[in-house]
């Protein structure tokens, strides 16, 4: 019973509901609440020791933002 | 040890204060007040020559991130055109 | 039959992580743009991932690398599709005025660092790395692009690959060498790839 | 970790993870999730893998940056 475990399983938890049913529903207000769950996820793979999965999905997490915040760029705020 | 509690227990509390406060430019100089507490704790948990590496990094980073957040939030660097 | 004792930590985990599986493709079935479905099916991945990661093994280290692999490369293929679908072709204004990024060393010392950390972990991690690096040293600096020198960079690794992978075949028992070249393969094109991203920012030179 | 530490640290996580959920303003979302962030921080170092935490305290901000563009479009248009 790990604290990092119970932790990541509450985060992805709140940020799962948080970002499938926002409150403003918005490009923006998804794009940070969808963090929330991968910071949730990053706990739980460091409850079970997998280092190299943690790292890899740290960097992917970002460059996910960085293709997100591209598209969003382009289309403009509605 | 005594020192560790001290610096967790000032990161919760001002970690209440951010979110106490409602004026968003007022939030982030307790937001620095949680990011050095939690620098410090770092280095008590773990006494390791790697940790101060990891110190630095994260002091470096969260400093950058509060002053990004403050620049934009102020309008960026005036454009003339 | 139920069994108490199977409702140890890992089958509540599952059980969770399930019921985020489930929400998420609950939200992503009642939504209707297209956007926002992209920002969903983001979602539903980092559920999917945390089944993978709740198998607690190196199987799941294992696992959890190549969903990552088709998790980026899938997005960076949905939102082209859907940048060609709206008709989107500008581009959008490079630089950030921000002035600890715009007026600081700040992103030449975070670039080289990330650089520098990622050729020392190899591999696709090492590579998503560098490249992150890359992408915020060529959207906060601006950037003279050279195609012809990122085409040669993913030529080389190719070669790199083909290379290791004879040794691997004809030579095992230079294996080591094997694996460092594939290492440094693999490095060289996600990173060649992942700094093409960040090119894309910016003014059109032409 | 002892308990007060995990408690402590557990605290500031979830406190950010949830106000990063509810608030509205995407500024103070960013202000929250990089609350988030700092408290994971202790988990990561206290298991012992330090050279994660110092890549993770430098790519986290990248994330928060690449976020800001988009707010700023925002901010400028409204």
């Amino acid at each position: 019973m790990t604290p990092e475990y119970l932790l990541g399983l509450a985060l992805l938890v709140i940020g799962t509901i948080a970002s499938a049913f926002p409150r403003d529903k918005d490009y923006l207000t998804r794009l940070i609440n969808l963090e929330i769950p991968g910071f949730g996820l990053l706990l739980v793979m460091l409850s079970y020791d997998e280092a190299l999965a943690l790292f890899t999905f740290a960097g992917v997490s970002v460059i996910t933002t960085f293709v997100f915040v591209r598209v969003m760029e382009k289309r403009g705020i509605p | 040890m005594i020192a560790l509690a001290v610096v967790a227990i000032i990161a919760a509390l001002e970690a209440v204060r951010v979110v106490a406060e409602r004026n968003t430019m007022r939030k982030l100089p307790y937001l620095n007040v949680v990011s050095f507490a939690i620098t410090g704790s770092l280095m008590l948990l773990l006494p390791h020559p790697l940790t101060i590496l990891a110190c630095a990094a994260y002091f470096v980073g969260s400093t950058l991130e509060s002053n990004a957040i403050a620049s934009t939030w102020s309008g960026g660097i005036r454009k003339h055109e | 039959m139920w069994d108490p004792g199977a409702w140890n930590l890992y089958s509540t985990g599952m059980l969770v992580v399930l019921a985020c599986a489930v929400i998420a493709f609950l939200a992503l079935s009642r939504e209707r743009d297209d956007l926002h479905r992209l920002l969903l099916i983001d979602l539903v991945e980092i559920p999917s991932l945390g089944i993978i990661a709740l198998l607690g093994t190196d199987l799941a280290e294992a696992l959890v690398l190549p969903g990552l692999v088709v998790g980026i490369a899938e997005l960076l293929a949905l939102s082209q599709i859907y940048l060609l679908k709206e008709g989107l072709r500008e581009k959008p204004e490079g630089r950030l005025p921000i002035e600890v990024i715009e007026l600081g060393h700040a992103p030449v010392i975070i670039a080289v660092i990330l650089v520098v950390y990622g050729i020392i972990l190899s591999g696709f991690t090492g590579g998503g790395v560098a490249g992150l690096g890359l992408i915020f040293f060529f959207m906060a600096k601006g950037h003279r692009e050279n195609f012809s020198l990122m085409e040669a960079a993913a030529g080389v690794s190719w070669a790199i690959w083909v290379a290791s992978f004879f040794v691997f075949m004809f030579l095992p028992e230079y294996w080591w060498l094997a694996v460092m070249g594939a290492g440094g393969g693999i490095l060289l094109k996600v990173t060649a790839k992942m700094s093409l991203v960040g090119t894309m920012w910016g003014k059109p030179h032409e | 970790m002892n308990e007060l530490y995990a408690i402590l640290f557990g605290f500031i996580t979830l406190l950010g993870g949830v106000t990063t959920a509810i608030y509205r303003d995407p500024f103070d979302k960013l202000i929250s999730l990089s609350l988030l962030a700092a408290g994971i921080f202790p988990f990561i170092v206290d298991r012992g893998y330090v050279d994660v935490a110092a890549a993770a305290a430098l790519i986290a901000p990248l994330g928060t940056i690449f976020t800001l563009m988009v707010c700023r479009r925002r901010a400028r248009d409204a």
